[in-house]
């Protein structure tokens, strides 16, 4: 069978928002089972690994579970992911970081077997700005824009990328961090009320985000200026806030709501055989949307490998292959019940990183639901590419790696 | 009578001074070193090694340094994270500075530099004493955590703030790095253990170790009775620093290879290693490893009996693992408050009685 | 006034604000700590605990219940009403008690006597057993706590202080979170009220003689069942009290629990004995630590509030060893 | 010395205690005594010989030392009260003055007298009692807004008595009242012992090292070796008797013997060889 | 009255004292509004029995406290050794010589005899962390040698028996003794002892006595004792101190200070034989 480990984190500080994903991720492999009978005639097992956002566990979790066959790791939290990218180029594992991870993974000349398809985080940023450009007639020109960060690894991320694109686009950029766990942000806020920026990014998780967005409606910030990234964008993030959070922003990395034929099939093979993974409450939410998109690309790639090697069963090394010659087209899409869901694209051995595309989805606080207001926005590879190609630049050098694909 | 000490009479004093007076003892503890030498490398697996062989002998190196400080000493510190963290970050510098030396000696000069760090942070442990202590402790773990995530010299520029350990060899074996084996790791640091620990158990055999035990018991009249404070409690956080700060540069380097400072060093760390040594039992060396014996395998024993063989699901698994680690906290306490050493201890002086119930 | 005057003394009103909710978590800490020598760690989870049973008695969930559909194969989840903020806080309050009378009868008495650290230990497990517990009873995910509290910041105040700007662009007014200063309210009749309590009445006296000696205390009559199970249901109170608060700023999750470590070096600047310490500790450090980031924090790169309460805590200590208004460390011999 | 209060009637009956600490280290090996209503009872005995373990047994404080009562039974009253906690048995009169003062050091003096109306409900009276602590204790008066901790030993002695006495027992187990005290105040402090004897009629279990000054004033005596009973009697014969002369008392049959001339040589006790 | 020439007198039994070891100068100790001890001066002679007595909470204990450098006199000199000294921290006067007992035992409690006693030594013990940590050569050897000198003074206090028991354990009495032992391995000139035998009984205070006196005639360490055993200090010491509420009302032999009215009325009560 085809082995999928699911490092997920249902316990500890992130739980929320590590619930849905793994509910979706699982729900998804589960549905292929049930309503096809696996990838390609070949059942699928889903191995999950509880590593509650905990580096140590999460090498337990690999070590555990890589023996089992495992084809693709996706381990969700930036820590693992730095853990794992030696570890499982020295396993011929593939890892796949959607939407998070090393940013400069997206180099496949460096990086053989990490993929970070469709868009990671200095596309990201770049998206946010690109849409702040369409609503003001391309000019940002003298505009400030604030960026409030999760004092980490990750929340540092969009620094560089914005610090270049504020000086392509000629805007006041400036970084307020805030640390963990980010209970307390009085301090952020009032600053952000003193300088009155015209627009504030996110790039927080975990309680972070409600208390950030919380503290904006408090200081009546608009909140169609206040734009997060695709992990300050569940409902999670906004219920708290209530009534307060009307307007909010975030890109999205995919479709949003239930109205995608998949979920029909859900409903039917997974719901309603008894078969939900968790407590099965967080069907069509936005996270969970997220780990259902996962589990349909890893399994579009395993159908690309099955195809290339022809043989049902496969191994990681053919599962990389498989991922590399990706393509999600909009027939795929629609195929899978997905129509419109995610981007069209496909990987090369050069980009791991995908089309880095995303849309703007804002939440209305009365129907408490999120919908997409823009369509697929790209982000500036003028300005992304030499960044990638330092920062794999120096990886390679370190680790002596030559590059390849040539 | 299974455990034996009478007819083991002892004609010296030197002899009476040794770790392990009694013969049982002795021989209990080879048959352990040869097993943990001559066998164990040889069947280890990558799964073995990283779950728990090298995770519990790291937290040993760091629950003997806590120990140490608290348990010998008896200034409770929550600041191991931060300390660990020290230790990481100047193996990191060290290797990436001087990459022609070997990594041995990176692992030693982290514990220096952590010691130095240990020693600042000890200052005012010379007038704040008990738990304002152990709180005072958390401005080193916090800022020290501040401090790493902050200041790109640490990390090398790194664009991800990440510090991830290049490949270093020991008589041309890598120890670290994604190509090391999983022997090899475990054999480091099982090597920087045993010489560790037997350190630690000459420094607190001797008079620095009995200068600490008086602070810790009764500090008033420790000094009147000679003992330097300063000196007993500088040395105690240096000493207890430069095993964290080895803990804290092998947990990097040869554990996990990468590290995020907030995420691996934070204060739940500090908390795990002061678990480790009160459950092992405070003030003693075989505790130390108890408590990290525990603590490791615990979690591993538990989610493998409630997944892999109940096959609960995870999350259900995990709050039950939550529950079960802190009632099991509770009821060692309860069970014995001085820890799993005491518990041997006492099984110990029941064997000797045996079969009389006094 | 110069406009960095009016955002320093904004900062800190809001400083004074943000330390008055440390304060509340601190008290809990304050009355365990002073009734029995214990440092309960566990003091933020219950936070949490009081929390998230307030919110699932009002939104009627169900206890266990995903442990209970995971076993039978139910699919429960809700009682179907929703209760008014008031009985659920009541019931909320009743659950506090009840914990503490299982905390006393299956934890502390068993550990009468022992040392400090020991009990620190024990309330350690305590927290991961209420972690375990809490997430398994209401589940992890975040929930919106809505007791009627208003929110946001108050237009009054706004409006009224901005003439203080004297036509200043920059300045708009002060801000002040309605949250914030119905917490203050809050806390200063806990506060007085507990004062009281403890240095006037014969229980209070009785919770400070078992704080210094468990067995001398035994041995004059007092039950420490009884101090133990009082003390650690207003202990209880306080959380919830906490968890309302905290709640409402960034809903109930288990990052409520992490409050603790704010409170903590509010505790060591007023003194873990000290219920009146709790308060101005919880001041000094919500005004130091914003003015440092305020006006420090640009330029060492921000996020400096975590630490820098630790230090200004640990700076005043070695002046006060037994923080502002600690009982005094008795060294003798 | 035997007095008109004292009845037949028996208050307390210990019989045949076992007490092990720590499971492990076996200290009361059978120890049986009855102690008569209104009565001073003295329990004599060298260091170690488990006075205070016999006091803890019967007060029910063993358990947060970890030691426990493995065998025997304890009767107040005829009741078995091996079960109650150290609470309850205060309120039904029994009170324990532990050895070593254990004053709550952070309380002042005062304070640590008023815990000791704990279980009282008369309010009102406590106050008149205080007055009668500082009456005995015109000490205590002095230094009664002090935080105990930083009283002189002796002053805790007297706070740590005065305490007991706040709770109007009907008994008092006495740990050691005289360590620590200056001569005149031992004396006094046996007087104020008498006096409450005598006239609240309260019962007196007391253990002691100063044999001299207890046998006087108690009624009857109990000598307690190692973890056993080895003598027991009414107090004057005791005091006549020539072991416990010798060995307790300090005084041969020449009178008492300087402390300078006890150089060189060593006894042995009859009863132990 | 004894000769007291500036080098010193020879006792009853004919021992030579020596000359003045330490001298407290007009020493006036404060705590807040409390006067501990006013305006006291007195000096110890190399080689006698120096006897503290008085009333509890007269400040005896502080004064052993300002000899040892835990208290700071606010007012007052201290010589010693024919100099004045300069304030010193507690540990830099022990390694002047000056050890001491406390009256609450403060053993240290986890652990065993022999450790205590060893870490009595302290002050005499040389080799560096490093050498310790290698531990084999030099640190091995230290230990050995020392280990001897503890375990004469073991044999010395015949606590062979407990020599590996943890401290805490030990019964009252025996803990007092291995204080001792502890104070004795410092090899000290001047030896402060706070109450030794309070809670002993007879026997064991004619132990104790014996000890002290070997020490004193062994040795030739000088001994400053309090106690309120008055058969005690008078059959010890050589002189005696008296104090009250502070004050200095008595000095001299043991007989005239017997025979000293103010002390009679503020500390022996009755006379005693
Ligand atoms: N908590 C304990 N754990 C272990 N042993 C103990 C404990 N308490 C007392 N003992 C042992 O019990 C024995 C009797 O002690 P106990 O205190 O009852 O004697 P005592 O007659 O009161 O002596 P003293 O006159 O010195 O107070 C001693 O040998 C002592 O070592
Ligand atoms: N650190 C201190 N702070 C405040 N007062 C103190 C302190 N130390 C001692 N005192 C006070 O000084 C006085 C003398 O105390 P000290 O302990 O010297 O008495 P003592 O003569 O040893 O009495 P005892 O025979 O009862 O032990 C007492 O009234 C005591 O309360
Ligand atoms: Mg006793
Ligand atoms: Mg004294």
């Amino acid at each position: 069978d085809l082995v999928f480990p699911s490092l997920s984190y249902r316990t500890g500080p992130y739980a929320a928002g590590g619930i849905p994903f793994a509910d979706g991720y699982a729900d998804y492999f589960t549905l292929l089972n049930e309503r096809d009978g696996g990838i390609g005639g070949v059942p699928t097992r889903l191995v999950e690994c509880e590593t509650g956002y905990n580096t140590e566990k999460g090498v337990e979790c690999y070590e555990a579970t890589k023996g089992e066959g495992s084809l693709v790791y996706q381990p969700l939290s930036t820590g693992i992911t730095y853990q794992l990218i030696p570890k499982t180029a020295a396993d011929g594992i593939p890892l796949h970081t959607m939407g998070y991870g090393r940013t400069s993974a997206a180099n496949g000349k460096v990086f053989g077997n990490v993929f970070n398809y469709p868009a990671n985080y200095w596309d990201g940023a770049s998206i946010a700005v690109n849409h702040l450009l369409d609503l003001n007639g391309g000019d940002i020109g003298g505009k400030k824009i604030s960026l409030v960060y999760h004092n980490s690894a990750y929340g540092k991320e969009p620094i560089r990328t914005l610090e270049e694109l504020s000086k392509k686009h000629g805007f006041d950029f400036k970084a307020i961090p805030v640390d963990h766990p980010g209970q307390e942000q009085k301090s952020q806020w009032l600053q952000i009320r003193r300088e009155r920026p015209d627009y504030v990014l996110m790039w927080g998780w975990g309680v972070m985000n409600q208390v950030a967005i919380q503290e904006a409606a408090n200081i009546r910030f608009p909140m169609e200026n206040f734009i997060g990234i695709w992990w300050s964008g569940s409902e999670n993030d906004v219920l708290p806030a209530g009534d307060g959070a009307n307007g909010y922003k975030s890109l999205a990395l995919h479709g949003t709501g239930s109205n995608y034929p998949i979920y029909t099939d859900i409903q039917k093979f997974v719901v309603d055989a008894g078969k939900a993974a968790g407590a099965g409450d967080q069907i069509g939410t936005v996270l969970y949307s997220r780990g259902m998109y996962a589990a349909m690309l890893a399994a579009e790639a395993v159908k690309k490998a099955q195809a290339i090697h022809g043989t049902g069963d496969i191994t990681p090394a053919q599962m990389r292959d498989g991922m590399e010659a990706l393509e999600i087209s909009a027939e795929t899409l629609e195929a899978n019940g997905m129509p419109g869901f995610g981007p069209e694209f496909s990987v090369s051995c050069e980009n791991h990183g995908g089309p880095g595309l995303g849309m703007v989805q804002q939440w209305d606080a009365s129907a408490q639901s999120w919908s997409l207001i823009t369509d697929f926005i790209g982000s500036d590879k003028d300005v992304i590419g030499p960044l990638i190609a330092e920062d794999s630049a120096a990886f390679a050098a370190e680790n002596n790696i030559s590059e390849r694909c040539n | 009578m299974f455990y034996r000490e009478a007819g083991d009479f002892k004609t010296s004093y030197a002899d009476d001074n040794q770790t392990f007076p009694i013969r049982f003892d002795r021989v209990r503890y080879y048959v352990v070193l040869a097993v943990a030498f001559g066998i164990i490398p040889f069947i280890i697996n990558d799964y073995w090694a990283n779950a728990v062989f090298v995770p519990f002998l790291i937290y040993a190196i760091a629950a003997i340094g806590l120990n140490i400080l608290t348990g010998y000493c008896g200034q409770v510190s929550l600041g191991t994270g931060g300390f660990m963290a020290v230790g990481a970050y100047a193996c990191y510098k060290l290797m990436t500075g001087f990459p022609e030396i070997s990594i041995v000696l990176h692992i030693l000069g982290a514990g220096f530099v952590t010691a130095g760090v240990g020693v600042l942070f000890g200052l005012p442990s010379l007038r704040i004493k008990g738990f304002y202590l152990a709180v005072a402790t958390l401005a080193a773990q916090f800022f020290l955590v501040w401090l790493f995530n902050k200041v790109p010299w640490f990390y090398n520029n790194s664009a991800s703030g990440q510090i991830s350990a290049p490949e270093r060899t020991v008589f041309g074996v890598p120890v670290t790095g994604a190509n090391t084996d999983a022997w090899a790791k475990y054999l480091i640091c099982l090597v920087f253990v045993v010489v560790l620990a037997w350190l630690a158990r000459n420094l607190t055999r001797g008079t620095l170790g009995r200068s600490w035990m008086a602070i810790r018991d009764m500090d008033i009249a420790a000094e009147i009775i000679g003992v330097n404070p300063l000196r007993a409690k500088l040395t105690a956080f240096a000493i207890s620093s430069f095993f964290v700060g080895i803990a804290g540069a092998l947990f990097f380097s040869v554990y996990l290879g990468a590290v995020e400072v907030g995420e691996v060093f934070g204060i739940n760390k500090s908390f795990l290693v002061l678990f480790m040594i009160i459950l092992g039992g405070l003030g003693s060396i075989f505790g130390s490893f108890a408590g990290a014996a525990f603590l490791v395998l615990l979690p591993v024993l538990l989610k493998n009996i409630l997944v892999g063989q109940l096959g609960w699901a995870t999350d259900l698994a995990a709050h039950i693992e939550l529950i079960i680690v802190g009632g099991l906290i509770m009821v060692f306490l309860i069970i014995e408050p001085h820890g799993l050493a005491q518990l041997w201890r006492i099984a110990k002086e029941k064997l000797r009685l045996w079969p009389f119930p006094h | 006034m110069p406009e960095q005057l009016l955002f320093a003394v904004e900062v800190t009103l809001n400083g004074l604000m943000a330390g008055v909710m440390y304060a509340l978590v601190a008290l809990g800490f304050v009355l365990i700590f002073k009734a029995s020598g214990i440092f309960n760690y566990a003091q933020g989870v219950m936070a949490l605990f009081a929390a998230l049973t307030l919110v699932g008695l009002q939104n009627g969930q169900i206890p266990f219940a995903h442990l209970i559909n995971a076993i039978f194969g139910t699919k429960l989840h809700h009682f179907g009403w929703h209760m008014p903020a008031v009985l659920a806080i009541l019931l909320a309050a009743g659950v506090m008690v009840i914990l503490a009378i299982l905390v006393e009868r299956y934890l502390l008495k068993h550990l009468v006597n022992q040392e400090p650290i020991i009990l620190f230990m024990a309330t350690i497990g305590l927290a991961y057993f209420m972690e375990g517990i809490g997430d398994l009873m209401w589940g992890s995910d975040i929930k919106k706590m809505d007791v009627g509290l208003p929110q946001g910041g108050s237009f009054w105040i706004e409006e009224n202080t901005q003439w203080l700007g004297f036509g200043n662009e920059n300045f708009y007014g002060f801000f002040l979170d309605q949250l914030d200063i119905v917490a203050t309210v809050i806390a200063a009749i806990l506060v007085a009220g507990l004062v009281i309590f403890s240095q006037y009445t014969k229980q209070g006296r009785a919770m400070r003689a078992v704080a210094d000696d468990h067995q001398a205390a035994l041995s004059v009559g007092i039950s420490l069942r009884f101090i133990w199970v009082l003390v650690w249901s207003i202990a209880g109170f306080v959380a919830l009290v906490a968890g309302i608060m905290w709640g409402a700023k960034s809903g109930v999750q288990f990052s409520l629990s992490l409050i603790a470590l704010k409170a903590l070096p509010v505790l060591m600047l007023g003194g873990f004995t000290s219920i009146p310490g709790a308060i101005v500790g919880g001041l000094i450090i919500g005004v130091g630590e914003k003015l440092f980031e305020f006006s420090i924090g640009p330029l060492v790169g921000g996020a400096t509030e975590n630490w820098f309460a630790y230090v200004l805590a640990l700076i005043f200590l070695v002046f006060r060893p037994q923080g502002l208004f600690g009982e005094k460390i008795i060294e003798r011999v | 010395m035997l007095d008109a209060t004292e009845t037949q009637e028996t208050l307390l009956e210990v019989n045949n205690i076992e007490v092990i600490y720590n499971h492990v280290i076996l200290v009361l090996k059978g120890v049986s005594l009855s102690v008569p209503k209104g009565g001073i009872t003295a329990l004599l005995g060298g260091n170690g010989a488990g006075k205070t373990t016999t006091l803890k047994a019967i007060s029910n404080l063993l358990r947060s030392e970890r030691g426990e009562v493995t065998k025997g039974s304890i009767s107040y009253r005829g009741d078995a009260i091996a079960e109650l906690n150290p609470a309850d048995l205060v309120k039904r009169g029994v009170i324990q003055v532990m050895e070593g003062r254990h004053c709550f050091e952070h309380l002042t003096v005062e304070e640590n007298l008023l815990t000791g109306a704990y279980t009282r409900t008369d309010g009102r009276k406590a106050a008149d009692d205080l007055e009668m602590v500082y009456n005995y204790f015109p000490r205590l008066k002095e230094r009664r807004k002090s935080q105990a901790g930083y009283t002189s030993g002796g002053e805790q002695q007297m706070c740590a008595i005065g305490r007991a006495l706040m709770s109007r027992p009907e008994m008092i187990l006495l740990d050691e009242p005289s360590m620590g005290l200056a001569p005149q105040l031992v004396e006094q402090i046996f007087e104020i012992v008498k006096a409450i004897n005598e006239q609240e009629g309260v019962t007196i279990l007391l253990a002691e090292q100063n044999t001299n000054v207890a046998l006087r004033y108690a009624h009857y005596g109990y000598i307690l070796e190692s973890g056993r009973i080895v003598m027991d009697g009414p107090a004057d014969e005791l005091r006549e008797n020539p072991d416990v002369k010798e060995f307790y008392l300090g005084v041969s049959e020449e009178g008492r013997k300087s402390f300078r001339d006890v150089r060189s040589y060593r006894r042995r006790k009859r009863w132990l060889s | 009255m004894l000769d007291q020439s500036a080098d010193g007198y020879v006792t009853e039994d004919g021992r030579q004292i020596g000359g003045v070891l330490m001298e407290m100068r007009n020493i006036t100790l404060k705590f807040g509004g409390v006067t501990a001890i006013e305006n006291i001066s007195f000096d110890i002679r190399e080689g006698e029995i120096r006897a503290i007595i008085g009333p509890n909470g007269a400040g005896k204990s502080s004064m052993l406290n300002v000899i040892s450098g835990f208290y700071v006199p606010s007012e007052g000199e201290v010589w010693f050794r024919g100099a004045r000294r300069p304030q010193l921290k507690p540990y830099q006067v022990a390694r002047q010589g000056i050890a001491r007992t406390f009256q609450n035992i403060a053993l240290f409690h986890g652990m065993s005899t022999l450790d205590n006693i060893m870490t009595g030594r302290m002050t005499l013990m040389k080799s560096s962390i490093g050498a310790q940590a290698i531990w084999k050569g030099a640190a091995e050897r230290e230990e050995t040698e020392h280990r001897e000198a503890v375990e004469k003074i073991i044999d010395f206090l015949e606590i062979q028996a407990i020599r590996k028991t943890p401290v805490g354990r030990l019964p009252y009495g025996l803990q007092k003794r291995v204080e001792l032992g502890r104070a004795l391995a410092a090899e000290p000139k001047l030896l402060l002892l706070d109450e030794p035998m309070a809670g002993m009984n007879v026997e064991e205070k004619e132990d104790m006595s014996r000890f002290i006196l070997d020490v004193n005639d062994e040795f030739g360490t000088t001994i400053a004792l309090i106690e309120h055993d008055m058969g005690v200090v008078m059959d010890l010491s050589d002189r005696v101190v008296v104090m009250d509420y502070g004050k200095k009302i008595g000095d001299g032999t043991p007989d005239e200070v017997r025979g000293n009215q103010a002390v009679i009325d503020a500390y022996l009560g009755v006379s005693h034989d």
